[in-house]
């Protein structure tokens, strides 16, 4: 049940992506072979067993890590570094902002680099933690706040940016229920506002489900891409209709299947 | 005068431009009373020199400063001139700079042992440690002469270098046996009750001449009106120094931290006119003699 | 070690404590001469140096001594903090320059100042520069080598995050490497900041450029002990304002450093 | 940012040393400047001033006594640094006093010294101390305050020991620094080595140095100064190895993101 | 709503706890005033927002933080730091790894400390590793993990301890659904054998309701018990049946709209 991209050409193409780890005595095959490819302005989750190869994949498709074999094309162009237009939430958001600097800097500095004009800069980075319920919090270190808070931080720093393409690496696990809600369709909106094409890796099925147009299960590491989940859901969504489909009920069980399956170490026959 | 304009040209005749600036680097100690004395009576100012004082810790600064042309004069001990000279160095003595008393027992250096100590004299010091300044130089050289003339075999000395104020926290402690001393450290010592058991500057030469005031030969060629302008100044302060001990002594207190209650006691070197050029002959033998260098310099190249 | 403050009384402030211990010292420092552990005669008791360092301080020569060391000092450590800083920085950064640079690093860290002595002077002559040359060379490499075990200790994900964004190399190092080499840039400072003090008064010491060193020197050839002693001890006291200062600084440039913020009570 | 290829690597390792060599070689080819003698001179010098004698008689007791002032020194500064570092008051209380001497420079405190500890070896491994202890004691602090905070209070709510405490968290995780702090100390102590044969001593390459400088064996010196080069350049080799050993983690989590292809 | 503990007499109690952060400028009331007991034994979970204070909490119940006002008795003595017989997951759990050790190493060092026998630390460790599917990574440095791997480490850490009362702060946030409900039957399981006591955080609701004997709800900041929420549901509990029974649904449904009450700014009339 594999599905080609949506659109006419690929914005993303991974191709018989493979990764080694070989640091000192270990050598850990981390990614086997993945390809799949994504249309511009889609939106793709990505589950996976804990320690799949999601945050590994990630990273060689934001150009930080440089495969073992295959390739990860962006627009046509090789990836070899990190693209322009990019935004990533890493996994580790505490230590992917700077402690020495204040959450207003740390959501400012990417515009920054960007050349936004001053004026629009401030109105997004406000924008940005308004959306993410920090807005009272700006003026504080990161370490001053909870892990939930410094999660919705990093997340705030990515939708200032209005990248073109988005990575993000479980972005809610430290929030809670209520706020998670919030912040998927918040994602949903911003995706369908700016046309952005997002890369979502979740541990959450519901959400994998609820969010994207696609979903890719991962199998256990070495990974291999298990099956690819087209969510036929009405573009539309919102928490509560949404979820309360007799449709999204199935796919949900389909994927915490696919899930199971993957930590029970089956792979796809081919 | 900071107004001058056109470019700074070679001052050809040196009296019509006002006083020429000289630089000389000295051991801020005794032996150099009669240049500080010199720029205070204006011996300098009369043969048109403006002296610029620079008091440095020895030769390792002030050899390298001579040589490159970074200061005219400099101060030194004959026997590092020697060996200078000897190794291809292009120095000159200009002009004398302090010599032994020649009095025994009343030099302003000697060889000082502490009140209780078995040691009688020179040849006692075989097998002994004995603190000198630096080694390879004169101090161990003229300490050599003294046992030999004493009649003891200076090859069984242990020579330890100590700076001349470590000297006597040394020779306290027990870490050395003797101690190869000048003023003003030996006035101390003989206050706290010390014993000199050897002069060994009056040993090695009567009439030595220690220490003088040198250039280098670069120097000397392209200018040598200006040394003979320093040189005579040199002789007119050093004589100057002779007549008036208790001025030499003044100065002291100008230049050093020395202990006024202890200017008055301490024993001043000679400030000869000229360099007694036996004695210097004599410090060219013992150099050899005791393997400072390997081949004699020409005295004559050496001295103006 | 938690729970202890709360409650009970409130700890003294620093700088008290700082003249506590200070005090102490000075205590010792009379005392050791004084019980006759040492002869007053090499080391005299604390107020022997004190009346000699009034008696200095009465003079112009010792201020405009002094002048002139600090001078010296700043001078050296500022260049010395530019060069080690940017070059640490430049180095560490880029692991091509770093392959080429360490043998000859590890090559010319040794040379002790002392042995370039007589190149200085051959140089310079036995004026400030000269001086300069040594305080600049010693202190450059204490800076050096801080900055590049600093850039070293960058964050992977931080400086992932700083990639993805595209920060370009300027604005990478500016607020990226800079920060976290900031704290081991700090230590370089006060590690900088004492041997150029250290060089600067042993090259006057030796060369005779002029400054407190070649006071010094004149006191040590002088046989005046106390006088000695009571400059030593103007110097220890330039280190310890030096180092006031670098900790004030530190408070103010690394609030967000683990080692203030949980400090700050 | 590209890690260098290894071969690369290896290749550059010698190019800058090589380069700097032939300038030097090239500008000194026909110096006649008494104290910038050839380089060709002072290399032919070097064997005969080196190798015949003086590397057992001077070499190897300097050594010795390098490796003993470094080695109490290391001890010394990680002891007192983890303790200074631990405890605020004890640090602000110290912290003054240590600065004061740390600013006395080494002419001035080898006779302060030598009044307690005589003039033979132990004098000049005392020296080195004081000298080296510095940087490993500044590190060691800085180091030591800099701790994770979350990393410190797993350890206090497993409850380690005092000794557990500072064997697994307080000195491996102040390690990099303190490592910085070693290094430093290690040619601090090369130079404090060459300077406490400046005083009462009768044999070492520092004593050697001085005593060529002073006697105007000019070519000679300069071979002193090239072996103080090598004796850093092969105990830097040596305590990057051993750092990279104690370190491998460290080395390992800085660079593990960064590994490419 | 509110329920007493189950057991006679409490074992952990904590009384107008205030804790008010202040570093430089900014001063922040985390908590203003929190009043629970938990019995000997007893299994409670915390839900709350993000940023509500459950982490301050947590480190004031572990004797990590002191509280500006109130106290923690634990055992019946006032806590002033970390008690005897407690382990603790952080939330920050990358960072609670110890980065020079191997993933062995992490979670025998604490055994070592409480000077267990070297073979009985060896099974403990073995088991602990095997139960959170990390047996074949032991050799593996922390930082050579993903993220939900490393959270696994610090979890099998906390059990193979052993302890008699068991703070855990987010502790699945990073793992995979499978892998999750694997990990909450091994809380499960544990509390259950051992007779431990647990203070649970978490943001999943149904895992609040599956794990807990009772859920405590917090507002948000600055802090009180919204509620407490007795779950009466079988102590037997099993992935499948637990939660499709209607009370477990009920329950759930309940905590999420205390939730959704405590992110509008809900606070208890008293
Ligand atoms: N720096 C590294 N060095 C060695 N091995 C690594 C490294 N980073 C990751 N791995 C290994 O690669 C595999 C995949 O890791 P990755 O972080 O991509 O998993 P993940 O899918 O993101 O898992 P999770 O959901 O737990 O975050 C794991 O087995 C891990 O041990
Ligand atoms: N070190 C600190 N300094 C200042 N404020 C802090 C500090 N730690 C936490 N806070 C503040 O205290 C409040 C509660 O933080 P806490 O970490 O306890 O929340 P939490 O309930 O654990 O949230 P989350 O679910 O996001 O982890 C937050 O507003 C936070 O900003
Ligand atoms: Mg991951
Ligand atoms: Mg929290």
């Amino acid at each position: 049940m594999t599905t080609t991209p949506i659109g006419a050409t690929a914005l993303l193409d991974v191709r018989d992506l493979r990764k080694v780890y070989s640091g000192g005595s270990r050598s850990v095959e981390a990614v086997r072979n993945l390809t799949f490819s994504i249309a511009p302005g889609e939106l793709v989750c990505i589950v996976g067993p804990s320690g799949a190869g999601k945050t590994t994949l990630l990273r060689c498709v934001a150009g930080l890590l440089n495969s073992t074999a295959g390739e990860v094309v962006l627009d046509g162009e090789k990836v070899t570094g990190p693209p322009r237009g990019m935004a990533v939430v890493f996994q580790e958001y505490g230590r992917s902002l700077f402690p020495w600097m204040t959450v207003r800097q740390n959501v400012e500095l990417p515009l920054k680099e960007k050349k936004v004009p001053k004026a629009e800069r401030r109105r997004l980075v406000e924008q940005a933690l308004e959306a993410v319920g920090l807005a009272d919090v700006h003026n504080a270190h990161p370490w001053q706040l909870s892990g939930g808070m410094q999660q919705r931080v990093a997340i705030a720093r990515a939708v200032a940016y209005e990248p073109h393409i988005l990575l993000m690496d479980e972005p809610f696990a430290a929030v809670d229920a209520q706020t998670r809600a919030d912040l998927e369709d918040l994602v949903r909106t911003l995706w369908r506002r700016l046309g952005v094409t997002v890369l979502f890796v979740t541990h959450d099925i519901d959400e994998s489900v609820y969010l994207g147009q696609r979903v890719i299960v991962l199998s256990n590491s070495p990974t291999v891409v298990l099956e690819e989940v087209a969510v036929d859901l009405p573009d539309d969504r919102d928490q509560l209709t949404t979820r309360s489909l007799p449709r999204f009920a199935e796919l949900r069980a389909h994927v915490y299947e696919l899930i199971q399956r993957a930590k029970r170490g089956d792979r796809p026959a081919g | 005068g900071g107004g001058q304009a056109g470019p700074s040209g070679a001052p050809a005749a040196g009296a019509s431009s006002g006083p020429t600036s000289v630089k000389v680097s000295v051991i801020p100690i005794v032996d150099v009373a009669p240049i500080y004395l010199g720029v205070e009576q204006g011996f300098f100012e009369e043969e048109g020199l403006k002296l610029e004082l620079a008091p440095a810790q020895g030769g390792a600064a002030i050899v390298p400063a001579v040589v490159s042309g970074q200061v005219e004069f400099g101060f030194s001990n004959l026997t590092s001139l020697v060996i200078a000279r000897s190794k291809g160095l292009p120095l000159k003595v200009v002009a004398p700079g302090a010599g032994s008393t020649g009095e025994q027992g009343k030099d302003f250096g000697g060889v000082v042992v502490k009140a209780d100590s078995p040691l009688k004299s020179a040849a006692d010091l075989v097998g002994k440690r004995v603190a000198v300044n630096t080694l390879g130089n004169i101090n161990d050289t003229t300490v050599r002469a003294s046992i030999r003339a004493a009649g003891g075999d200076p090859k069984n000395v242990n020579f330890v270098e100590l700076a001349f104020p470590d000297m006597l926290a040394a020779l306290e402690a027990g870490n050395v046996d003797a101690v190869q001393i000048v003023e003003p450290f030996l006035a101390t010592a003989l206050k706290n009750g010390d014993r000199v058991i050897a002069s060994n500057y009056v040993d090695a030469a009567p009439g030595l001449t220690i220490a003088g005031y040198f250039t280098s030969e670069q120097t000397a060629t392209a200018k040598p009106d200006l040394v003979k302008r320093f040189t005579a100044a040199m002789q007119k302060s050093l004589k100057y120094a002779t007549d008036n001990p208790d001025a030499a002594r003044k100065v002291l207190l100008t230049y050093t931290k020395i202990d006024s209650a202890l200017t008055g006691s301490l024993t001043l070197p000679t400030f000869p006119a000229e360099i007694n050029t036996k004695s210097l002959e004599t410090l060219i033998q013992l150099a050899l003699q005791d393997g400072l260098i390997q081949t004699a310099p020409n005295v004559n190249e050496l001295l103006p | 070690m938690r729970g202890r403050d709360e409650g009970r009384r409130r700890p003294l402030p620093v700088w008290l404590l700082g003249l506590i211990g200070l005090a102490g010292f000075v205590a010792i420092l009379e005392l050791v001469p004084r019980a006759g552990l040492v002869d007053e005669r090499f080391l005299p008791p604390f107020s022997d140096m004190l009346s000699a360092l009034a008696a200095q301080a009465g003079t112009a020569e010792f201020w405009q001594a002094l002048l002139e060391t600090l001078r010296g000092w700043a001078i050296g450590l500022s260049v010395a903090m530019a060069a080690g800083v940017v070059l640490g920085i430049l180095i560490g950064g880029i692991p091509l320059l770093r392959a080429a640079m360490t043998s000859t690093i590890e090559f010319l860290r040794p040379i002790p100042s002392v042995a370039l002595i007589p190149l200085a002077v051959l140089l310079f002559g036995t004026d400030m520069r000269s001086t300069l040359l040594l305080v600049v060379y010693a202190a450059f490499w204490q800076v050096l080598v801080q900055v590049l075990y600093g850039v070293r200790d960058v964050d992977p994900v931080a400086r992932e995050t700083a990639r993805s964004y595209r920060f370009s190399p300027l604005t990478q190092v500016r607020t990226v490497i800079w920060p976290t080499a900031l704290p081991y840039v700090m230590t370089g400072f006060r590690l900088g900041a004492a041997v150029a003090l250290i060089l600067e008064i042993t090259g006057e010491l030796i060369i005779g450029s002029p400054g407190l060193g070649r006071q010094i020197a004149v006191a040590q050839t002088s046989g005046a002990v106390a006088s000695m002693y009571a400059l030593v001890i103007v110097v220890g006291l330039v280190g310890v304002v030096v180092n006031v200062i670098a900790r004030a600084g530190e408070r103010r440039s690394l609030r967000w450093h683990p080692s203030i913020r949980t400090e700050v009570p | 940012m590209r890690d260098p290829g290894r071969g690369l690597r290896i290749l550059l390792l010698p190019a800058l040393p090589v380069l700097l060599v032939a300038t030097w070689w090239l500008t000194t080819a026909d110096s006649t400047n008494f104290f910038w003698p050839p380089l060709e001179q002072i290399l032919r010098t070097f064997g005969e001033t080196w190798f015949t004698g003086r590397f057992t008689a001077d070499v190897l007791p300097s050594l010795a006594r390098l490796l003993v002032g470094y080695l109490v020194a290391v001890a010394l500064g990680v002891g007192l640094g983890t303790e200074i570092g631990s405890w605020r008051t004890l640090r602000a209380l110290v912290e003054p006093v240590l600065e004061f001497f740390r600013a006395i420079p080494a002419p001035v405190l080898v006779p302060i010294l030598m009044l307690f500890a005589g003039i033979g070896n132990e004098m000049k491994v005392l020296v080195i101390v004081s000298g080296c202890v510095w940087p490993v004691l500044l590190n060691t602090v800085e180091g030591v305050r800099a701790l994770d905070e979350v990393l410190r209070d797993t350890a206090r709510c497993y409850r380690l020991r005092p000794r557990s405490r500072l064997v697994h968290l307080v000195l491996r995780g102040a390690s990099p620094q303190i490592a910085a702090g070693a290094r430093q100390a290690l040619s601090i102590g090369i130079i404090l080595m060459v300077i406490s044969e400046m005083f009462a001593a009768s044999n070492g390459v520092g004593f050697t140095i001085i005593q060529f400088q002073r006697s105007f064996a000019i070519p000679q010196m300069w071979t002193g100064i090239i072996m103080l080069g090598l004796i850093g350049v092969v105990l830097s080799v040596i305590f990057r190895a051993v750092e990279s050993r104690a370190l491998s983690w460290y080395t390992g989590l800085r660079m593990s993101q960064r590994t490419k292809g």
